[in-house]
């Protein structure tokens, strides 16, 4: 009974009921007339586009620097590597991987300058990253019109310059992961093995480097700056190592998304994907300063779950479209829930 | 540091909150009744047991001393009014007859159908409740937040205008 | 005045905190006008006597206390400091808790400025009410004029010398009307010598109006000036309660330290040799928040163990805090003759020397993590010690299995009181908690090792167990090893010499067989000839 | 060597403000917008947004950074609007009526954001953007859901065809610029809404007498040092929640004189930019986390919305492309908070370090030089 009420707080109610949520739609959706496998598939196809956003915020958590509302940073990065990828006309796996070897490079240059931003402003960090990844979106918004792109599949036909804000990867690589190995069962149930397997190899990439001496001193880091400090750590290092990290994570991220979802989302689109990922860790059960490779996954699938189960369900069975406010409540409901435990390490 | 209010302040003070509660309230009652709009649909037709015309050669019709506005035979107005008490001036065109009406409305009655030919006659009742026979309807809209930030596919809040090509 | 009843009377007052006594059937009285001199060493008890005085809600939590305490003959029991403000009790705390970007009058009047009703006052009640600031200026004045101090009151406290924000405080104690006696908690250990004299004339003043006040501090001949009666604690026992008169320093330093029995030494009539000198510090300056180190000077011989004594706040710990660069240091350290680089933990522990911290929660461990990684951290980040490689040696991962051999060596060797290696750090008692932070220290195999307060907080068994590990650690491994600590008898069981620390600055270095009372002057900031000779030495 | 010293300080303590003021200066010529059609703008613009800014102030006194939260109280306004048009209630009347009815909604709100930002010390100003957002949702749920189906609305004009929920846009014909026309007068060809000019005066006024009362010097304690605060008596966590409440309340006021003027209210968007644009607003006029004044707010209405009115036709002219413009003022509204927000930071860890030089004269300090440092080492470590 006390193991009971232990997990329960450690657990925390509101997740709790989100994941008895999640099952009561699961049960109901046939009720309704929602297909299962259908939505299964479904599940398993974002929660695999949306994997690696999630992941990307363990590192940052891992070492102190608390939600990283400016994902957008890397995901920024994803998109300058995608687009250079289409730019040269790269196709398949070729294109998938080139895009994330032309993004990664990116992603380290400002990780590493938003890595020394955060160091500058410890204690604030979430609200700073959130605004500088704001920022970041818009600068590139005026990029994007800007930039010596030709490849006539991303430019703006009338003008001849400035890229569209939807660009097909249809002929590039689109779904290159999703397909490799995908298991076909009826009409409705695909599973994206290829996708997964690269999720899961990020994740297992992930739970290695957390073994690593910087990975341990990371979370040392994360865990007590000064017991760190005390054994020859340098803080902001480990910090800015963290931060670039995610900003890697938040761009190849990015292209995993694009080939599943078929297209490149450039100007304000990236504006609201840090929420997202921040929701879905913390519904994991990841606290602001703590996170393991469990809460991503479970975070990542319950989140996703979610997303995909209350449209389908609750609308077919109240006829309304409801979802999204529940989708907001719910996602933003969790991060003030998260913000507003008392957490051990306070800045 | 707890401070001991003498109780004969703490009444007064819960009679001034009181009375700011009712004062609230009495202002939101007045700002109702002050504030409310009413349409006048002022109508010169002929009625449709041709008992009564409509004035030949058009009215100016001015409502609470308004500036006038020109009704020929067989057309109508909409004039909006605040309020609930009204004086409605009808001159004939030619600048013969003059009929003053005061009008006192109900709170609830939004639209009004004034016949001018009943009114200058001062024939009961001059005035009915106008029902709209089809409510505008636009083609329907896809309501709330074109999207949220929870739906990565939404495409984030824009609040930029992005041509389209 | 003086003629009637104490004012207030401390009536066999006990104390304990989880079977720890720290106060036993204390009892003292205090008049109208009288000044009480309470003095001393850091944990005879002092504070938590304060604490029950003031009302401090963290004696209720721990059990209450036991006795009386009177105010006019009425026992009165406060729940919070709220309640022994308004039965006239005043207290300065040690620490400023004045508002740096306010006046001086605002900080005065801080929540008792004086107002004048406005017509909102009915509908939102008092905090409506405007300030009436010639008013709290005329108060904060006379509240000033009171103290017979110079002081602007529109001056802001972010901007004033420190000697004036400590009259701030105490202006802002006796602007209470209803303020009869005042606790004063070591007000001068911030104050120069000249501000220091000030103040203890503004205190003969206030005791001059009738005032009872409770003067608290380490420096005995100020106390001396100051106070009618002195009272002084030890090991939580009221020792002397005496009329000033005809008392000297050395009489209060011998009573504050003096001991019934003799420290036990652990190597008693051991003959004591030691290698070349292998750590010489000089000129060093720390800047650790209230343990500053201004001018340090010492050497220590390879196999030694060196000690470090000293009231709290002195500067003792900044010592190893500073060489070991957990705070801003200057000066020249060298260990083995070579310079050890200030300002870069890591260097430090790589040149071999270890630091086992005062703070054990805040920088000693990590709470929230396994023992293994607590003992293990370390020495795999200085030594690159227990890591794997895997990926055909590719990538060095943590060696969970090295790890946790590690640490059930130490369970054994420290007799770590623990469900298993992977329990987490903070569900150990505050003694085990301890070993732990010795372990990691030990773990990294230093020549030098530097230990700051290692018994504070723990049990007597777990007291005994470290010292006998130290002890064991340098007969017989040769650890040189610098021990700081607030405990002089801890010090004088185990340390070849001790050095006291006052003021930032080394007041002189004894044998650990010197006299008790020399200890007491140093610690008092009184040179003694024998000290001075042992200088010179 | 002072005057240059005090010059250079100027420079660096109005950083922000002079930067904007050059690049607004800049961007006038090439937008090709004549001084008569910005002037006009910026008095409209001023009438239109000096009320929401204000709205910030109090929690900024207490300490408590912006205030994201004051959303809600935008949304508190937008019901008491959409309450207004339902009974067609029109003019000033109308306007006033969504206030009272605003008032208690915006006081319930700033009462929930007060508490949850008691819960979260340290990091009120993000858990105040996301609060918004979580209370949009449930903005939402009444508007889109409740409204029509369990609360009776009237106005069929204002309802979705399905029956219930309130359309995307609405139409605020009846009290467009109803506050503005009060008392419009003409003054060298400009158009002066001076009732909307006198509502933001008697608010400075009020924003100025405020500071003089006994809440105000509590809240401005609580700004100072909370620790210091409590041990002095002062409830802290209430006054925290007064301050919020306030804010809330004048930003579901500050909310409502912005629709009038606009003309018409997308109902569900209406208020998400609304703590954007303020908070932008107020940082450009040179406030920072810890610091502002009225002087601050005015200035950086007219330096930001300037800007706004300039850049897109700058952005056209420049690189043919008004899209650029638009972009780039966004860019500078949140870059702007990003950046005061980073400078605050940094200086206040500056600040930190700076006390500690005292002691890094050498060894030889004096007692008195150290104890100083010291000192301020604890002050700063508070």
């Amino acid at each position: 009974m006390d193991k009971i009420k232990q997990f329960v707080t450690d657990f925390g109610w509101p997740r709790i009921i989100i994941f008895l949520f999640l099952l009561f739609l699961f049960i109901a959706a046939p009720f309704v007339g929602v297909r299962i496998d259908a939505s299964i598939s479904d599940v398993f196809n974002r929660f695999g586009q949306n994997a690696l956003f999630v992941l990307a915020m363990v590192p940052m958590i891992q070492s102190g620097c608390g939600l990283n509302f400016g994902l957008s940073i890397g995901i920024i990065a994803g998109l300058i590597g995608s687009t250079l990828s289409v730019q040269f006309g790269l196709t398949g796996l070729m294109g998938f991987f080139g895009a994330v070897a032309l993004a990664i490079p990116f992603a380290v240059i400002f990780g590493w300058f938003y890595g020394l931003l955060l160091n500058k402003v410890k204690g604030e960090e979430m609200t700073i990253a959130m605004y500088v990844g704001f920022a970041g979106v818009m600068f590139m918004c005026i990029m994007w019109l800007i930039l010596p792109y030709t490849n006539s599949t991303m430019v703006w036909g009338y003008a001849g310059k400035g890229l569209r804000t939807t660009i097909s990867v249809e002929g590039y690589y689109r779904q290159v992961l999703n397909d490799f190995w995908a298991i076909r069962i009826g009409t409705d149930f695909i599973f994206p093995t290829g996708m997964l397997l690269f999720v899961v190899f990020c994740a297992f990439l992930m739970w290695l480097f957390l073994r690593t001496k910087t990975g341990t001193a990371m979370t040392a880091v994360g865990s007590n700056p000064d017991f760190a400090r005390a054994s020859g750590i340098s803080a902001d290092r480990m910090r800015t190592v963290s931060v670039i990290i995610s900003t890697v994570l938040g761009a190849v991220g990015i292209v995993v998304f694009q080939q599943s979802y078929g297209f490149i989302q450039l100007y304000t689109a990236p504006l609201a994907m840090p929420f997202a990922a921040v929701a879905a860790i913390l519904i994991g059960g990841a606290s602001v300063n703590k996170a393991t490779m469990v809460n991503v996954l479970v975070g990542a699938f319950l989140f996703q779950g979610l997303l995909t189960m209350t449209p389908s369900v609750i609308n077919s069975a109240l006829k309304t479209d409801i979802s999204e406010v529940i989708r907001i409540i719910v996602s933003n409901g969790i991060i003030i829930y998260a913000l507003t435990r008392k957490t051990k390490v306070t800045k | 540091m707890k401070q001991v209010i003498d109780p004969k302040v703490r009444t007064r003070r819960l009679l001034v909150r009181a009375a700011l509660i009712v004062v609230f309230a009495g202002l939101v009652v007045l700002m109702f009744n002050l504030g409310k709009l009413h349409t006048f649909i002022l109508d010169n037709k002929n009625l449709a047991d041709g008992s009564l015309t409509a004035a030949r050669g058009g009215n100016l019709v001015s409502i609470d001393g308004r500036e006038a506005s020109e009704i020929y035979p067989g057309e109508r107005s909409m004039e909006k009014v605040k309020g609930q008490r009204h004086t409605i001036t009808v001159t004939s065109l030619s600048g013969t007859d003059k009929v003053v009406r005061r009008i006192s409305l109900d709170l609830d009655s939004e639209m009004m159908l004034v016949s001018l030919p009943r009114l200058i006659a001062g024939k009961e009742p001059y005035m009915e409740v106008f029902v709209p026979l089809n409510v505008v309807t636009t083609a329907e809209e896809r309501a709330g937040t074109d999207n949220s930030f929870t739906s990565p596919e939404a495409g984030g809040t824009d609040p930029v205008v992005i041509p389209t090509p | 005045m003086a003629q009637q009843g104490p004012l207030l009377s401390v009536e066999h007052v006990s104390k304990e905190f989880y079977g720890n006594i720290v106060l036993h059937d204390v009892c003292f009285d205090l008049k109208a006008g009288e000044i009480l001199g309470l003095v001393g060493e850091n944990g005879a008890g002092k504070t938590t006597l304060m604490r029950i005085l003031f009302g401090m809600p963290v004696i209720a939590q721990t059990g209450g206390y036991k006795g009386r305490v009177c105010i006019d003959g009425n026992e009165v029991n406060f729940s919070n400091p709220f309640d022994a403000l308004d039965a006239g009790i005043g207290m300065v705390h040690q620490e400023f808790s004045l508002i740096p970007g306010f006046t001086t009058t605002e900080n005065i009047v801080l929540n008792r400025e004086s107002m004048k009703p406005t017509f909102l006052n009915e509908v939102f009640g008092d905090r409506m009410s405007v300030l009436d600031r010639p008013d709290m200026k005329k108060r904060a004045e006379s509240a000033i004029a009171k103290l017979g101090v110079r002081l602007d009151s529109d001056m802001l406290i972010s901007e004033m010398p420190v000697g004036h924000k400590q009259f701030t405080e105490i202006a802002r104690e006796i602007n209470r009307e209803k303020t009869r006696i005042l606790v004063l908690d070591e007000p001068t250990a911030v104050l120069t010598e000249t501000e220091a004299e000030v103040l203890l004339v503004a205190l003969r003043n206030l005791a001059k109006q009738g005032i009872a006040i409770i003067f608290i501090s380490h420096r005995l001949h100020e106390v001396i000036q100051v106070a009618d009666r002195i009272v002084v604690l030890r090991d939580g026992l009221a020792v002397k309660d005496t009329a000033v008169a005809g008392v000297s320093v050395r009489d209060i330093a011998s009573w504050m330290v003096g001991r019934s029995i003799a420290a036990e030494r652990l190597d008693a009539g051991e003959k004591r040799e030691f290698g070349p000198e292998i750590l010489s510090v000089e000129h060093l300056w720390v800047d650790m928040p209230g343990e500053t180190v201004r001018d340090i000077n010492f050497a220590v011989k390879k196999g030694e163990i060196f000690g470090f004594g000293g009231l709290a706040g002195q500067g003792k710990l900044g010592i190893p805090n500073g060489i070991m660069g957990l705070f801003p240091a200057g000066g020249a350290v060298k260990l083995h003759g070579k310079p050890v680089e200030l300002d870069e933990p890591r260097k430090a522990l790589e040149m071999g020397m270890a630091f086992v911290s005062e703070d054990r929660r805040g920088v000693g461990l990590l709470l929230d993590e396994s023992l293994e990684w607590n003992i293990a951290f370390t020495a795999m980040q200085i030594h690159g010690q227990y890591l794997k490689p895997v990926l055909g040696k590719l990538l060095k991962i943590r060696d969970e299995a090295g790890m946790r051999k590690l640490t059930l060596e130490y369970i054994g060797i420290l007799d770590i009181k623990c469900t298993s290696p992977s329990q987490k750090a903070k569900e150990l008692s505050g003694g085990n908690q301890q070993k732990i932070c010795l372990a990691k220290a030990f773990a990294l195999k230093p020549d030098l090792l530097f230990v700051s307060e290692p018994t504070r907080g723990i049990d007597v068994g777990a007291k005994k167990l470290v010292l006998d590990t130290l002890h064991k650690y340098n007969r017989e491994y040769g650890m040189t090893i610098v021990m700081v600590s607030s405990e002089l008898e801890e010090l004088r069981s185990i340390c070849d010499r001790i050095a006291i620390v006052d003021e930032g600055r080394i007041a002189g270095i004894l044998a650990p067989t010197a006299d008790i009372a020399e200890f007491g002057l140093l610690m008092s900031g009184e040179k003694t000839e024998a000290v001075q000779g042992a200088n010179r030495g | 060597m002072s005057g240059k010293k005090s010059l250079g300080r100027f420079f660096t303590e109005n950083a922000v403000v002079i930067i904007f003021l050059a690049l607004t200066i800049a961007a006038i010529p090439p937008s090709g917008l004549s001084f008569q059609y910005i002037i006009q703008e910026m008095i409209t613009r001023l009438g239109r947004n000096t009320f929401l800014v204000l709205a910030l102030l109090l929690p900024i006194f207490a300490g408590m950074g912006l205030n994201f939260g004051m959303t809600l109280g935008a949304m508190s306004g937008q019901i008491g609007l959409i309450l207004a048009i339902n009974w067609n209630i029109g003019g000033v009347e109308g306007l006033l009526f969504a206030a009272l009815v605003g008032t208690p909604i915006s006081v319930l709100m700033g009462y929930i954001c007060g508490a949850v930002l008691n819960k979260a010390k340290g990091r009120e100003m993000v858990t105040g953007y996301i609060l918004a957002f979580f209370i949009n949702g449930v903005y939402q749920f009444v508007v889109l859901y409740m409204m029509g189906s369990i609360f009776p609305i009237k106005n069929p004009a204002i309802v979705l065809s399905r029956g219930y929920g309130i359309r995307n846009t609405l139409n605020l014909e009846n009290v467009r610029q109803s506050l503005d026309d009060l008392l419009m007068l003409k003054v060298g060809g400009f158009l002066i809404p001076v009732a909307t000019f006198l509502i933001i005066g008697l608010l400075c006024v009020f924003v100025v007498w405020f500071k003089k009362t006994k809440l105000g010097q509590d809240m401005r304690a609580v700004g100072h040092d909370m620790t210091v605060a409590e041990a002095a008596g002062v409830p802290v966590d209430r006054t925290r929640i007064i301050a919020i409440i306030i804010s809330t309340v004048l930003a579901s006021f500050g909310q409502i004189i912005f629709l009038q003027n606009m003309g018409n209210m997308a109902t569900y968007n209406a208020h998400d930019q609304t703590s954007f644009f303020a908070v932008a607003a107020i940082l450009v006029g040179g406030a920072s986390v810890k610091k502002a004044s009225i002087p601050n707010v005015i200035i950086g209405v007219i330096l930001l919305h300037v800007l706004y009115v300039v850049t897109p036709r700058a952005g056209q002219n420049l690189f043919g492309s008004a899209m650029i413009g638009e972009y780039f003022r966004q860019f500078i509204g949140y870059g702007v908070i990003a950046l005061t927000l980073v400078l605050y930071a940094w200086k206040a860890r500056q600040g930190a370090a700076r006390a500690r030089e005292g002691l890094r004269g050498g060894n030889s300090a004096t007692a008195a030089a150290g104890t100083a440092a010291a000192d301020t080492a604890k002050g700063g470590a508070k």
